[in-house]
């Protein structure tokens, strides 16, 4: 049996996927084939039926997915959150910052150069929605850059720029060419990001492998599954936190 | 800098360990791109010969027309191709999406038109050689094409070089249409564009040396299987 | 079969506004070699080239006794400048066996056959391109007649031989013309029409002046022209 | 499949209401797709040209290679140009990344090859032609590659139109050195991308035929001025 | 600038186990016309190109009284197929022009004048691929003699020529000699050799079996093979 899953790029990054397949594999036998793609692309093909689930971060998106008939439910795997990257010598001083809101101000107040992922991904929505909590809505070009592109081409871009950027800890974590970029601010709760798994409704998808994603499914938010995430670390860092109900 | 270095290092460490997966996308990306080069020559230079012994109204429209479309970009492609063979598509009964298959006819999509335009242009100079005695053997159109491609087939091969350069290092259609799934449809390419984004330029750079060594390698048989350049003028 | 009579009447031929050939007519029928003579530009390539079909003409017509399909698959030509194709010498003269459909070894034992008689068994396996001049005009004579053509257009092809070869091919083209074939050579040698035509056809500036017996040409042209022509002095 | 539609759609109606966005970056693709085929026909042709006339040791090997790197991976490109552009890298200084210069540089290396390929290809033969007059009249090195170039210009064209279509509709590379940062490097093929990671179908394929009209436009209007496929033989 | 005499020694050409020269030696010098004669295939053209440069001998040499640099300077040579550069007429016989600098109008005023001389003043300005047969001839013979060369390569020059042109082109010789220029010229043409030359060279099968004055040439060559192949007969 075989299982399409889309699935973020931050996810995949991770490198979670490659500790969790071979034992779900081993486990309820069925292979699952990961399509990495951004949350927006990742929604696309399951509309479309190309996919038998997702695996994804953006809470608005899933619900309309949700509301629009093609999945049944979302369903809480585990979470894990944001940090505000940036140089080493972080011209802003968001490392003392009290709230991600005042390190944000503090950028705009010093024009440092922010690169945002401008790709309308889960993450770049967070970025938008923590702006706007900090009131910085006017953000000048000549400091605020939109980059356009996924977490990875984004840190790539950053790292040569040294500029102050929002990006997932999973990837940040697993990303090699930090250059001059620290880990400047993390640990507020609005940074909060939940991952869910959703599968397609066999109701709009009769060729959906429903028998398959509610096997993964079942072994994602049990025990196993849900101890593998938490056993999942890199550099001693557990990069995921299970919350499966 | 040294990042150049460490890739090559990297690639060296990974060719000699013989590292399994490394040679599993390696045979892919050449099956793939070997399968599209064959199927477009197949269409691609027969096409090129065609236009170049037709006369007919909209000729030289034709030729502009395969001459724009070596600029197809390759990510249209790709959404175009996912958009048909997608399940929700006319084609999706197939379940040819994320497959080497799709990845094959994107390809195909991709380097037709270059390797007919390249054809064409070669076979011109042929046809302006052979035109009098072909006609006056009395040749039917497809006498003709045959003897075209043979006699050229030295020129044809840079026709065929050029799609296949342009396959093999194609990333954008590939990656949509064939997902870049671990086992399946990963390719170097696509591998490449991944480990990119996790920002390990030293992996690589090592895997896009071993591409460059596969088209290197791939031109070498070629032109040994073909023995260009021995001869005098062809 | 017979393709004969061919007859072109009134043919007009031009290129970017100059007329080429400017309402030639003649007619050619039965065995027998017709030379084409004339001065440099007179049009004789372009008439033997509208004759078999390779140019379309402006105004006037080419007719044959049968139709056109029948009358094209048994003609040939010699082109002025031999063309050679990517080959070798035995691989460009069995090229018209093979588009017949006739059998590879086959052909090219005819091949190898009209090779010898041409005198280029020595380059038989060789890349024709690498033929001396007379050598490349031999091939392509060999290749026009292993069809056995019914009518044959020359075009000048004994220009680059000596004295020998000339006697060879000329001797091939009396083979040729004792099967019944009917031969349309340009030629610019006036000994060489004496030897082999029996009529001469003389054309200047696009027009046909005169088709008359050998004999009568040589002996008395029919107009100041083709007098002047023959005397080598300034025709005008 | 109404996909395909709705992108025809969405393009008619971003090209007649002329959205400022869309005339930027298509001008930007323009800009420099067009310097990198001028600079990499600058170079690709005589080099060409040079590998056509000369005799030497490695000329087999250099060609083979040559057309080899007609399948240089753009990722790979990008990478390298990247790594060397960067701050910490041996052209840091001058700040060229994440401009369209850097953009340019990259469409270059990926170009070169194929147009240096194509052209050698299409010299070859007039060469042979030429051959013995040019040397018979004593010409230099230099005047050869002149003249064959010239004379060989309406078959060259289709070289530099192949590094055209290459460029045109590349995006591995110039994403990386370019960052695809709005209005500064953002061009069709990097604005395609992105759309097609929002999923955002319609809007890619509009952006993705609008590129295709472009290369069509470009085409054309080469075409027409250098009056190809008019005359007789060339 | 004299950059006579050119003597070659002991040439041997072989291509692909074939020997086409086979230890041929000549010497040229001062003004006149040495006829090149021989059957097809006995390696005049090859003779030529060696003289010229354009192919290397395998064993001998060729040597000229000045640095081979500026002897190259001063040779032209015209080709047994018209080498036609994809230009209009004029601007192929101005192209030696343009190699050397010449300013253009300079040049393609000189290049006009040629192109009456050579008798195409009707074509000069159409793509030399149109030219008929006769008048490629000419304009390779123009573009040879517009940059004044001292020594003159002709292989067979006026194959495609009419009796009248074979006059005029024989007549710019004539210049051409009177000027002090040496003329090596490859004929089948007995008549014109007489007509032309002072000296005759006989080659045979890759060896200069003769070179004499051309009358004695003709009246009593001095070996059976030049014997035969004034005869036409069969040289074995
Ligand atoms: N495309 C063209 N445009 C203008 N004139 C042309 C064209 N093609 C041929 N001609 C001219 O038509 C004339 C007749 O050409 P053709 O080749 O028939 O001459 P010919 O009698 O065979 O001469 P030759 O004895 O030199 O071979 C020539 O003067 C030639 O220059
Ligand atoms: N590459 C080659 N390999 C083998 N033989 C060759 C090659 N090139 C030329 N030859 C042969 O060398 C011989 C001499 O050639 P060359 O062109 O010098 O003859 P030629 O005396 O000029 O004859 P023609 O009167 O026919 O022009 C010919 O028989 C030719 O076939
Ligand atoms: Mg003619
Ligand atoms: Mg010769």
């Amino acid at each position: 049996e075989t299982l399409r899953m889309a699935v973020t790029t931050s996810f995949h990054n991770s490198g979670l996927s490659d500790v969790l397949l071979p034992q779900i594999k081993r486990d309820t036998g069925v292979d699952v084939r990961l399509v990495v793609v951004g949350t927006g692309q990742a929604l696309k093909l399951a509309r479309a039926g190309d996919v038998d689930a997702i695996l994804v971060h953006s809470k608005t998106a899933e619900e309309a997915f949700i509301a629009e008939g093609f999945a049944p439910y979302r369903r809480k795997i585990m979470y894990n959150d944001f940090v505000l990257v940036g140089p080493a010598d972080d011209p802003a001083d968001t490392q003392y910052a009290s709230s991600v809101e005042q390190a944000l101000q503090q950028i705009a107040k010093a024009e440092a150069i922010f690169l945002s992922r401008g790709d309308d991904s889960g993450t770049h929505r967070k970025e938008l929605s923590l702006w706007e909590a900090a009131g910085v809505s006017a953000r000048d070009p000549s400091w605020y850059r939109e980059g356009g592109s996924g977490m990875g081409a984004t840190l790539n871009t950053g790292a040569a720029m040294d500029a102050y950027l929002l990006s997932d800890r999973a990837s940040w974590l697993k990303f090699a060419n930090k250059r001059n970029l620290r880990l400047l601010y993390a640990g507020d709760p609005a940074l909060f990001n939940q991952y869910a798994f959703l599968p397609i409704s066999p109701a709009k998808h009769s060729h959906a492998n429903a028998v398959a994603a509610r096997g993964v499914e079942a072994w994602l938010t049990g025990p196993k599954g849900q101890q593998a995430i938490a056993d999942y670390r890199l550099n001693g860092e557990a990069l995921f936190t299970p919350n499966a109900r | 800098m040294n990042e150049l270095l460490e890739g090559l290092s990297t690639a060296l460490r990974l060719v000699f360990s013989a590292d399994r997966e490394l040679l599993e996308i390696t045979a892919r990306s050449l099956q793939v791109t070997l399968s599209a080069v064959l199927i477009a020559s197949l269409i691609g230079l027969p096409l090129g010969a065609w236009l170049a012994v037709n006369r007919f109204r909209f000729r030289r429209a034709t030729i502009i027309m395969l001459n724009a479309l070596m600029g197809l970009p390759p990510v249209v492609v790709g959404l175009i191709v996912y958009i048909l063979l997608s399940r929700s598509g006319p084609f999706g009964v197939f379940g040819l999406l994320f497959t080497p298959t799709a990845m094959i006819i994107a390809q195909v999509i991709i380097i037709t038109p270059i390797i007919a335009s390249i054809a064409h242009q070669a076979i011109r100079e042929l046809w302006a050689d052979y035109h009098d005695l072909l006609i006056s053997l009395n040749t039917s159109k497809w006498q003709r094409i045959k003897t075209l491609i043979f006699d050229a087939r030295r020129s044809l091969l840079t026709a065929s070089l050029a799609g296949f350069g342009r396959a093999i290092g194609e990333v954008g259609a590939i990656m949509i249409v064939g997902g870049n799934i671990d086992h399946v449809t990963r390719v170097l390419t696509t591998a490449i564009a991944l480990e990119t984004s996790k920002g390990d330029f030293a992996l690589a750079l090592a895997l896009g040396l071993i591409l460059i060594a596969l088209a290197v390698a791939v031109n070498l048989a070629i032109h040994l299987v073909s023995g260009t350049e021995r001869g005098g003028r062809w | 079969m017979n393709i004969l009579p061919l007859t072109v009447t009134d043919a007009v031929l031009s290129r970017r506004g100059k007329t080429i050939l400017d309402g030639a007519s003649a007619t050619f029928d039965g065995a027998g070699l017709t030379a084409v003579m004339g001065p440099n530009g007179a049009g004789k390539t372009s008439l033997l080239r509208v004759l078999h079909g390779l140019d379309r003409l402006q105004e006037g017509k080419v007719e044959w006794a049968t139709d056109p399909a029948t009358a094209q698959a048994h003609q040939a030509f010699v082109f002025q400048t031999p063309v050679l194709m990517r080959r070798t010498v035995v691989e460009n003269i069995a090229y018209p066996l093979h588009l017949r459909g006739i059998d590879k070894t086959e052909a090219i034992s005819q091949a190898k056959d009209w090779t010898d008689r041409a005198g280029l068994t020595h380059a038989a396996k060789r890349d024709a391109a690498t033929l001396s001049g007379g050598e490349q005009q031999k091939l392509a004579l060999a290749r026009a007649l292993i069809a056995d053509p019914r009518v044959l257009f020359l075009d000048e092809p004994t220009t680059n031989l000596d004295g020998q070869s000339t006697r060879e091919i000329e001797n091939l083209l009396h083979d040729t013309l004792a099967q019944g074939a009917r031969i349309i050579m340009v030629t610019h040698n006036a000994a060489q029409a004496k030897r082999l035509a029996d009529e001469v056809l003389f054309l200047h500036r696009g027009k046909v002046l005169e088709q008359s017996p050998v004999s009568s040409f040589f002996r008395k042209p029919k107009t100041a022209q083709a007098q002047a022509f023959l005397k080598g002095d300034i025709v005008e």
